[in-house]
């Protein structure tokens, strides 16, 4: 019995220490210790009080195998705190407390440490699209050819001859993804076309802003196009927010109006399917553009010209060339041509067992 | 005021939301919350009485000029009713809010109308993958031969059947899955990233400004 | 002879989509309607998954965490049944919990199906602790005691008076935890639960879901996986009870075979086309 | 059989098959299911924007609150409110703020967080690590996935022609690329076919009672 016991008797854990947790907005505190090991052990209770108080409360218990805990709750910045850890027995006992830790102190940083890296690359980005966009003034610069966006000026003709409507569907997402805005950036000129060529062109919305940014940008088109009169407003409207209503509305137009040319461009989801079959089915011309992986497949199989990811993001320039927008694509390719190299060396150099690179990519 | 400030406002908003995102201060975060959490959710729900007017317009439209099948519009507008009736039914007082409560419950009205049709359109894919199989994986280019290939592979080895042909197939899919799959994922979402930061970034500096509509 | 040989199968490839609309709904309506069932090969993951929960000892606690709603349900209710059956057939003690609000109902008639099988009393081999908002706030305190989230059941009973509970205060209580999965739960109930509490898990979660999660089970953070209706089909086989995994798993099978057949037609018709048009 | 006694079970079931009747063709059946459902969406996205937004960001606050900062609520409210310019001709230009404040708002918190969910964690899974070639099998795995990802991204190159080096590299990428497509929609399969189990089983169950 007494054998037992003395062998039952835990240890404490040794050297706690407790600091500042770093790169936060202050009000948690780190505590660290070396693990006991001991086959009875079940886990560690920790204790902390403030600098003056004589009683350790109990703030929180955790499983054996972890030798750290962030402590969150109830920690006010810039008073001053001392932990100590105590071992906990499967069988319900105890140990005494550890030695106490330094006491420290919680306080808010300025500046994330640990994101200089992205806070880096933002800058060499921004620095490459400013440089790009400014020296590209006036030059011309190549792009190469893009099918998909080669043949929209295409699929907008027929239309014309068949003398029926275009379908645009900007997508199902808000102005907060960016693939909207570059939808509303491919919509303006296929509009003003739809204005020349005198085709009613349909646009159906999910987003109540969206709807609104639609119906100003194609008005801003005929208006271009010198047909200011021409623009329907009620061509371009809110059809339903909830996305599966949107595509059985989307469907119904297609087989009622009958569009010649569907245009599918922005952010899509499951959907995506849906109405490129149903498009297929009325015969109509279609080219799909979206940045939405998972969609891609889909699009492919069902659309004739489909604009892949980021060409997506290359449209506004290839159809304007712009020369400001053509250097900003000069930059995405100098972007690529980076990140291209250092996986090289990254991984060359991670062989050699040197982690540079792969730290420099490190999100933590 | 018409073209300039809009621009610098956008400019500002845009510097300050990703400043934020590399100060952890509380006066940061605070900042962050009450934007996302706050601000911006505020704002959208004034273009909300925009999109409903649209909605209203479209069929309207369609019910005044009789166009061909316009009770479907009317259909609508009764969907929009009963709905609305269901969900601030309770807040009218007496009979009238007991009879609408008993017979236009929110929860059934949805459980039993808007859930069913929402699944029901969702599964209309399962036919609609079938037909786009069938009609465009013909091994019409190298690039058609390799879509149609994978995709039966992969289509096999989802399924008892396939293991039963050949035990490693589960395998093989596996690695094509995480390997040549995953190799190309990654390449398209690295270029649509870049993309997407240009393109944001064009945004603040005011070089993309279409998405402002007119002058 | 010859040449309406060819125009036949030119004219299959370019068969009236709707005849495969209709072949698609057949193959899934009839291994439906008739009960038809499908032999089922058992794959590792999901007989480690049986094995944790059948080397518990009578009168163990399994956790079941219905994370999904209507939308997965025709994946992941067949296994919460068959894992159910594993429990009450073991004799161990089940609690349910819930994590997505729609999901509550589904997962509370699933428990009340089965147990009322096997003859089970609630309260005493069997509960639901119902939902709670805060999903990581919520796994987090369950670690040092159920009550300081849940003071009652799914009905408001106080846990206190549930025999079943007495003795059940955090997951040192809880033999394994069973995640049915058709979001983000279960990458929570991993890095949290697992992580923290060093507490058993395994997952269930939808096909799609399946490959992303594997990683998971390689690294030995969960102790089995089963995914989509084929591994709810597996665990049937194994507790002995083919139900409705069964069924799915056919409906599947075929449908799978059906499309298959279909590009291989295409493929012949658009060959013989080809050829047609060559020889012309 | 146990046809259910339900008449919400039935509506559900009329709806179902009036949406089905679509894959045969266009009819009034299909018509009236899809705009009811435009309709109930409506009503209910304006159900759930008043429950959820409008009474606990906007109405609680400011007729219930205390707080001095509730007065802030009126910034986003004036620049919301200039989105109603657009009803007038001459104000029409108004909706630009609230435009430019959301857009700019939503572009800049995109930058660092597109950076590194789209970029860093992708590049880092790029870089072959030693444990990566750990056995030649795995080694020869993850070359062929570092070679898919350079040559996937070289695909997308835009400002030079693609001939020479780069030509047979994005020839390689378009390889990758349809794998990957193919690999995706094979695997999607599976999910979609589980959506139309599901109504079966509605229909089946739930309404005709044909099986348990």
């Amino acid at each position: 019995m007494l054998i037992l016991l003395i062998i039952g008797l835990l240890e404490p854990p040794s050297y706690v220490r407790a600091y500042d947790r770093p790169n936060d907005g202050g009000g948690a505190i780190v505590i660290e210790w070396e693990s006991v090991s001991d086959t009875l052990l079940k886990g560690y209770e920790i204790f902390r009080r403030k600098v003056g108080e004589e009683e350790f409360r109990k703030v929180a218990y955790v499983a054996r195998g972890r030798n750290s805990f962030v402590n969150s709750i109830g920690i006010k910045d810039g008073v001053k705190y001392e932990y100590a850890v105590r071992s906990v027995g499967i069988d319900g006992s105890y140990s005494d407390l550890s030695i106490p830790a330094p006491p420290v102190v919680s306080y808010p940083q300025w500046f994330k440490k640990n994101k200089i890296n992205t806070l880096l690359a933002i800058a060499i980005y921004f620095f490459l699209l400013v440089y790009f966009t400014q020296a590209a003034k006036g030059r011309e610069l190549f792009i190469r050819r893009i099918a998909g966006l080669d043949h929209l000026e295409e699929a907008v003709g027929r239309a014309t001859e068949m003398g029926k409507p275009i379908l645009y569907v900007p997508g199902l997402s808000g102005l907060s993804d960016i693939a909207t805005i570059a939808s509303i950036n491919i919509l303006s000129p296929v509009a003003k076309k739809a204005a020349e060529y005198d085709t009613p062109i349909i646009v159906p919305n999910r987003d109540p802003i969206v709807t609104m940014v639609a119906q100003e940008v194609v008005k801003e088109a005929y208006t271009e196009a010198g047909r200011p009169d021409a623009f329907k407003r009620e061509n371009v409207f809110f059809l339903s927010d909830s996305q599966f209503a949107y595509a059985a509305g989307v469907d119904g137009i297609m087989v009622r109006e009958r569009p010649a040319t569907n245009l599918f461009i922005g952010m899509f989801y499951a959907e995506s399917l849906i109405l490129a079959e149903t498009g297929n089915m009325t015969g109509a011309i279609q080219i799909a553009g979206t940045d939405a992986v998972a969609q891609l497949p889909f699009f492919i199989t069902a659309c004739d010209y489909t604009i892949m990811g980021e060409e997506l993001y290359a449209a506004s320039a290839y159809l304007s060339r712009d020369p400001k927008l053509v250097g900003s694509i000069k930059a995405q390719d100098w972007g690529k041509a980076i990140l291209m190299g250092l996986a090289f060396i990254g991984s060359i150099l991670s062989l050699l067992n040197i982690d540079v690179v792969l730290k420099m990519f490190a999100t933590i | 005021m018409r073209r300039t400030f809009p621009l610098v406002i956008a400019f500002t908003m845009g510097l300050l939301m990703m400043i934020q995102y590399f100060i952890p201060h509380p006066i940061s975060q605070k900042f962050y919350k009450i934007m996302v959490q706050q601000w911006l959710i505020i704002i959208s729900i004034f273009f909300y009485v925009f999109a409903w007017r649209s909605f209203g317009l479209y069929h309207i439209n369609k019910i005044k000029r009789r166009k061909e099948g316009w009770w479907a519009s009317v259909v609508a507008f009764v969907g929009v009713f009963f709905m609305l009736l269901a969900g601030f039914g309770d807040r009218i007082p007496g009979g009238i809010g007991h009879f609408i409560y008993k017979y236009f419950n929110f929860d059934d009205l949805y459980n039993y109308m808007f859930a069913p049709l929402q699944a029901t359109m969702f599964s209309l894919l399962a036919f609609f993958i079938a037909s786009a199989a069938f009609r465009a994986f013909k091994a019409r280019t190298m690039e058609a031969t390799l879509l149609l290939v994978t995709a039966t592979i992969v289509m096999l080895g989802r399924v008892p059947l396939g293991a039963s042909m050949w035990k490693g197939l589960p395998k093989v899919v596996e690695w094509i899955l995480m390997y040549p799959n995953m190799a190309a994922q990654r390449g398209i979402m690295i270029g649509v990233g870049l993309g997407m930061i240009a393109t944001s970034m064009k945004i603040i500096l005011g070089i993309e400004r279409s998405y402002l509509g007119g002058e | 002879m010859n040449g309406e040989n060819i125009s036949f199968w030119e004219k299959l490839g370019k068969i009236d989509r709707r005849w495969i609309f209709l072949i698609i709904g057949l193959v899934v309506f009839i291994p439906i309607a008739f009960g038809l069932r499908m032999t089922v090969h058992v794959s590792p993951a999901v007989k480690s998954a049986y094995d944790t929960i059948n080397r518990l000892p009578e009168g163990s606690v399994v956790m079941i965490s219905i994370d999904y709603d209507a939308a997965s349900m025709p994946e992941l209710q067949p296994m919460l049944k068959a894992i159910l059956r594993h429990c009450f057939d073991k004799n161990l003690k089940v609690i349910l919990i819930n994590f997505w609000p729609l999901g509550l109902p589904i997962g509370n008639q699933g428990l009340e199906e089965v147990a009322k099988e096997y003859g089970k009393v609630y309260g005493v081999d069997y509960m639901n602790l119902g939902y709670r908002p805060g999903d990581i706030a919520v796994m987090l305190r369950m670690g040092t005691e159920i009550r300081s989230v849940f003071y009652g059941d799914i009905k408001g009973t106080p846990l206190d008076s549930l025999p079943m509970m007495k003795n059940i205060h955090n997951y040192d209580d809880i033999a394994v935890v069973v995640g049915l999965e058709a979001g983000s739960m279960g990458d929570y109930w991993v890095q949290y639960v697992n992580a923290r509490f060093k507490q058993d898990l395994i997952l269930g979660v939808t096909a799609v879901m399946a490959a992303g999660v594997y990683p998971y089970l390689q690294a030995g953070q969960i102790k089995g996986l089963i995914g989509g209706l084929k591994g709810a089909a597996e665990y049937e086989k194994l507790v002995n009870h083919p139900a409705f995994g069964h069924i799915g798993m056919a409906s599947q099978s075929w449908a799978h075979v059906a499309i298959i057949l279909f590009i291989i037609l295409g493929n012949i018709g658009y060959f013989m086309e080809r050829r047609r048009k060559r020889g012309l | 059989m146990h046809i259910s006694t339900n008449p919400w079970v039935w509506i559900a079931a009329i709806l179902t098959l009036a949406i089905y009747s679509f894959l045969y063709k266009d009819n009034p059946f299909y018509k009236f299911a899809e705009h009811l459902f435009m309709g109930l969406s409506i009503g209910y996205g304006a159900v759930v924007l008043w429950y959820n937004s409008i009474i606990p960001r906007l109405w609680n606050p400011l007729a219930h609150g205390t707080s001095p900062s509730r007065f802030y609520l009126l910034i986003p409210i004036a620049i919301g409110l200039l989105s109603f310019g657009i009803f007038s001709k001459k104000y029409s230009w108004l909706i630009k703020y609230p435009l430019a404040f959301s857009v700019g708002a939503y572009a800049g918190f995109s930058i660092p967080v597109t950076f590194e969910a789209s970029i860093f964690e992708q590049i880092s899974g790029t870089i072959l690590t030693k444990q990566m070639m750990a056995t030649p099998w795995l080694a020869i795995s993850n070359l062929i996935m570092f070679v898919g990802v350079i040559t996937t991204i070289t695909y997308f190159y835009f400002s030079k022609h693609h001939k020479g080096l780069l030509g047979k590299s994005a020839r390689t990428g378009i390889v990758f690329l349809m794998l990957a497509f193919g690999a995706s929609f094979g695997y999607t399969v599976m999910a979609r076919i589980s959506l139309l189990i599901g109504r079966m089983q509605f229909l089946l169950h739930d309404w005709l009672g044909i099986i348990k």
